[in-house]
């Protein structure tokens, strides 16, 4: 075993954590307000290099991602991102997951039509499965319906939680083909920006927190998409569990966030006189054995990926989700106890994080990704996929 | 054993079960955004006759208060008003206090002043203890001084926390006397509104929850009190550990908090749809059972305090203060885990219960409250009034 | 509300407190490793009057029980017993819980024949629904069979889990009638010791914990029971939803257990010299805050069956249930953690409370009962009977 | 990153689980019942070539322990022990520590005499610090007292907690140099087999668990010591913090029992008949999450050994085992709750399991190792030896 970063890991999380401290840690504030995509941050990103890190090398990209041939690297990214900004992190991940996407579903065509625009442009993509009403009708039942016809489809219907919708190039979606199942009739589709049809939902965006990651809900009306912006056969997100490649992403951005609380902390304990109180040094060490709990069990998911191991890393990848969830919510909760509320003034990167975090962290259904756990070892059915 | 609501107390708890439902709860969102002290619900408490609850009888109140003839009853007017908006149900309760300390301690002719104000025009008191810096001092470390001058006391300092402090007759204010050593020097003076030399520090209150228990800083600049306005004697505060008969009426927020959250998910789930999943079922109930546990421990201790058992009432007090910040904390994580992140748009009820619940949870190290009643019953010397 | 004992339930308490510690804590140890009955503490309840204690007054008993005048009465028992002694705690619950079924249940006649044996010789009796493999089968899916013949039912099958069966006198046991549906032919019956055809199954008691509740199993073969020893209708057990009248009585032997801990840590601690240590006391703290919150729980959930408030009644007392095993679980927790390897010798108290605990708990599916509660809450239907 | 294990590190880990299923599993019950040493457990140990793990290359060994060159090794063999028998983990632990104490802190001579021992006839060591009293007084505060004589040291007192005190070819203890303050008069001393003046008090060793790991007190009247039985310098063992190396062998042992109980769960539920129940998919996945996020904090911590970085190191060790203990707690409870009291008969290996794990964790204080990385991570001082 080696837990050592390589030098190119290293790199991007020596150049991540230095952008976050000086760049996105004090712009953070506004975008909050704001509640719009962090452009700043994401012309940092653009300018570093950093849109690229989950395309693979032959179209100049640095290959991370779960499929990639190094998953590490990206989620450092993410981490480094959220631990000063969970919004920016957050922007970053489901770019990742946009151009991973296309990176790996795509013909030659496709990831050369949009993913040089990435690499050479800048470009910016996003991936909105969501609908509302999404969670009790289960996860696949689209009501954003794509009907046939000549050339390609019509799409008509809602999607929410589209994050980066305000900025993003190409957006890529989900809509169910008109009369089949969804495992069958699941379709991804790359829309463009100004696509005729395509409009942002005034007001569609406002949560208590995560407001940099500004994801609005769009409407399509007769949206028509050419089969060209079709990526891959119908189902094959469903099919190939494409969901559970992004656990990680996730996770990465819980533990950053935990990180960055626990930054605060040390920084406000001592200053605030009570570091040498027996219960604060009690829950600083409980959250630091949290973190860190956390943080070997994601680089060891993604190592899993590195190595094909698929259905291990994908329930790894699950575990590693879970207990950041788990890990991000005690640290709040121990965090508050021995902060105080001085430490909670309405425009304090503490309030920003508790209610960043309070929101991010309900992307999962905690009980029943443990649910899935459990069945795979009690040898019952189960899908990693599965996401609140 | 009987556990039923004497008449008054059934009465109280439906009254102000009723306002809280048609008036404070539709004005919460306002206060909040203003983070403005809430007149016209402190207003609907005098129109309900409810300013005096901690008043005793000879004066026209309903004598309740730790040391009056019903200390229950208005707990449950606390506890029924943060189910709706937990401000306001900390500007009652600490209005209640002021009132029941100048009732309790006041000459005869301070409570016909100033309590009769609070019966016929509705005024608000008071009282602030805390000050910026005091966690690390110690509980009766105060800077602020009183210095001895012919008639009275010039005080400067400053006071922080002082809730209602902008809208209070009398701001019931403690501070340390020059020369003499706490806990002695301890000192209780009434600031009686507009008193020259007290302002209130501009931009001094803007936390990320309980907005509307506009709390802000006062600056005091040889602000001269006379001895009419002196409260008690020296150190009676301390001496007769008024501080642990507060306990009781944060519990009662907490409780109602907590109580709030549930009624707001067991409207909410249903219409989500995800009624019948096995997980919010789960987390539903765990939340109910917390919340009962921490009920009967607030009402049997102010059983205590009628019966006058001074210390167990003390020791009972903290205990289920510490149960009910214990199980708000464990109900705000259940229930965003199975309400999800829909439930939390910026100007949404749970996301304010959220943030107030958050933020009134930490007026008590939990982990200290724990270990005095752990000193307690390992024989070793406590405190029952500190706080953080 | 008066959380006060009234006179007999603290002449209850104290005559229980007294026997408890003269008598049953020196006779734990002997009993845990015989794993027979207790029979001199049987004994001792017999002098003491304590067989009769849910036995209706008409009869000469003491009114307690779910269904009598005082619930809370026969509680205070088992959880003064408790508090030195789970199995023999758990022995006082069975009797108890058997005769009051006989009382509420059987004819004038039945009351007669089977109570006064109680009331004047102190004659013992259980109640029996287990059954191997019950938990995946359902709990009123009864394998033991019950054929009609003249002037009564023959009986097959094993019945297991049967507190007091090496020396109970009658035996209230459940069977399912032949070709009925679970609802209508759950049958109750009563089989005197000395039965044809019953018989103790050797060696069928042999647990880690609770060994002198012993709890053997019974094998039924063709054993004829007469009409006149069948209590009330098919079906009315499940019907009338007993199972739910005696939760609280596994609710007082959590809660004594938990007070059992809590004594010895209070002893122990001080004397192993670590009484000041900061974590010893937030730790013995936290532990007496569970204690408390489970007392009143289960006193209000006692006094919800003595106004009629079945409904109500059962729902709190499944909630007093849990909480009390979740407190149970987390103090042996937390307990361990402070008193250390060497309290927990083989033959100590401490190593006899966990291990009866640790079992004991097991009663019930903690997660099923919060469930319940949740049901109930969001609209679903519900069982409050259900147990593991 | 590389999270594989070795040729020879896979290879151990197989050739212990085999032991360990095969053979130690089988025997678990029996050395249980008579509190005896495993010695048949430790004999396949030497017949596997695995007494010498902890020993340097030069002398035959393999080279691992904390300060060898591959310090995970012997950690995985204690781990795979500690699944089927956790009493055999600890003795096989504590005989790795006194033969690595040897290895890096014993003069040639000791090298050769005592290690050779080891390699050629399977020589057991241990190493024994603890004293009764030790946890109230403090961990270098030592009553049993070295007087220096002529040629060697007199010794006197009393060593408890010696495990495998009765069957080792040296009992490697601890003593303070009389008139020599502490820490500087900590003394380690080899007691070689039969030393005249060394007896085991009777009965000394009679736990709830942990039982075959028999851990007897010694008492020390006159014992004479040569200077040849003088291990390392005066003061070494807390001047180089050897207590701290020891750690990650305690974590892997709460890692390993976690294990075998999960292993276990996933055998017995599906035949049960409750693999299909939602809760007990959602615990058995809870502690599956639980055992690989303590994992992988083991094994890094053993990587920052092997490469040397010790402050690191021992604060990570620190890290690794508070989770361990803070997860197989929780496995416990979580454990019991699905499986269920029929799976706890007496001399069942779930109960033999939990009396263990239960003992074993008690090793630590968990509440003080949490609190001192607080202290570190708050600018604090700290002691990362620190042992209940």
């Amino acid at each position: 075993m080696d837990f050592q970063f390589t030098p190119k890991q290293r790199e991007i999380y020596e150049l991540v954590g230095a952008l976050a401290k000086e760049k996105f840690a004090p712009r953070a504030a506004k975008y909050d307000v704001l509640a719009t995509s962090p452009v700043e941050n994401l012309q940092d990103f653009r300018d570093n290099g950093l849109l690229k890190l989950t395309i693979s090398e032959d179209l100049g990209g640095m290959g991370s991602g779960a499929m990639g041939r190094d998953p590490v690297l990206y989620l450092l990214a993410i981490e480094q991102t959220a631990r000063v900004d969970m919004s920016t992190a957050q922007c970053l991940h489901i770019h990742s997951h946009g151009s991973h996407l296309i990176d790996h579903v795509g013909t030659q065509e496709q990831r050369e039509h949009f993913l040089l625009k990435v690499v050479e442009d800048g470009a910016l993509c996003n991936a909105t499965g969501s609908e509302p009403g999404r969670t009790s009708r289960g996860q696949y039942n689209l009501t954003t319906s794509a009907e046939r016809v000549d050339g390609g489809y019509v799409i008509n219907g809602l999607k929410n939680y589209a994050t980066l919708g305000d900025v993003a190039d190409f957006n890529i979606m989900f809509a169910g083909v008109v009369h089949k199942a969804p495992s069958m009739g699941h379709l991804m589709i790359v829309v463009p920006k100004g696509t005729p049809g395509l409009s942002l939902v005034p007001d569609s965006w406002n949560p208590m927190g995560m407001r940099g990651a500004a994801s609005p809900s769009f409407k399509l009306e007769n949206v028509f998409v050419p089969d060209d912006h079709v990526l891959g056969e119908p189902g094959v997100y469903p099919r190939e569990r494409w969901q559970a490649k992004f656990h990680l992403g996730f996770a990465a951005q819980y533990l950053g966030g935990a990180e960055g609380i626990f930054d605060i902390l040390t920084d406000y304990l001592p200053k605030r006189g009570t570091a040498g109180d027996s219960y604060a040094q009690l829950r600083v060490g409980e959250i630091r054995i949290g973190i860190d709990s956390v943080r070997w069990l994601i680089y060891r998911a993604a190592w899993l990926w590195s190595r094909g191991e698929i259905q291990q890393a994908e329930l790894l990848s699950l575990e590693a989700k879970h207990r950041a969830i788990d890990n991000a919510v005690m640290t709040m909760d121990k965090a508050a106890q021995v902060a105080g509320s001085s430490a909670f003034w309405a425009d304090s990167a503490m309030a920003r994080f508790f209610r960043d975090m309070r929101i991010h962290t309900l992307h999962e259904n905690l009980d029943k990704t443990a649910a899935t756990i459990g069945k795979f070892y009690l040898g019952q059915e189960f899908d990693t996929t599965a996401r609140l | 054993m009987d556990f039923e609501f004497t008449k008054q107390q059934q009465d109280v708890y439906d009254a102000v079960g009723a306002l809280g439902k048609d008036k404070f709860a539709k004005r919460a969102r306002e206060y909040d955004v203003r983070a403005e002290t809430p007149l016209e619900n402190m207003k609907d408490f005098f129109d309900a006759g409810l300013m005096g609850m901690t008043i005793s009888e000879d004066m026209g109140g309903m004598g309740s208060g730790a040391m009056g003839t019903d200390p229950l009853l208005y707990l449950l007017a606390v506890e029924q008003t943060a189910r709706y908006c937990l401000s306001t149900s900390h500007c009652i309760h600490i209005h209640c206090h002021g009132a029941h300390l100048v009732d309790q301690v006041g000459t005869p002719e301070q409570r016909e002043r100033i309590l009769g104000g609070v019966m016929s025009r509705g005024d608000m008191l008071n009282a602030t203890a805390s000050e910026p810096g005091r966690t690390a001092r110690g509980l009766y470390s105060l800077v602020t001084e009183a210095a001895r001058v012919d008639g009275g006391y010039v005080v400067n300092g400053k006071k922080n926390y002082t809730t209602l402090g902008d809208a209070v007759a009398y701001n019931i204010l403690f501070a340390g006397i020059k020369g003499v050593p706490m806990p002695d020097g301890h000192i209780g003076l009434l600031f009686p509104k507009g008193v020259k030399g007290l302002t209130i520090e501009e931009g001094s209150w803007n936390p990320m929850g309980m907005r509307a228990s506009y709390s802000p800083t006062l600056l005091l600049d040889n602000c001269m009190i006379g001895d009419e306005n002196v409260l008690g004697t020296p150190g009676f505060m301390p001496r007769d550990r008024w501080q642990a008969r507060f306990h009781l009426s944060f519990a009662a927020q907490y409780l109602g908090g907590a109580q709030g959250v549930f009624d707001y998910l067991a409207e909410y789930i249903p219409k989500r749809g995800t009624a019948g999943d096995s997980y919010a079922q789960l987390r539903m109930g765990e939340i109910r059972i917390g919340i009962e546990s921490a009920r009967w421990l607030i009402y049997r201790a102010a059983a205590l305090w009628q019966r006058k058992e001074i210390a167990e009432a003390e020791m009972f007090s903290m205990l289920a203060k510490h149960r009910a910040i214990e199980n708000a904390v464990i109900v705000m994580d259940k229930a965003a885990q199975i309400a999800g992140s829909s439930a939390f748009m910026a100007d949404s009820p749970l996301a304010l219960k959220f943030r107030d619940l958050r933020i009134q949870t930490l007026h008590e190290n939990i982990d200290k409250s724990a270990a005095t009643l752990g000193k307690y019953h390992l024989g070793q010397s406590y405190d029952v009034t500190a706080r953080l």
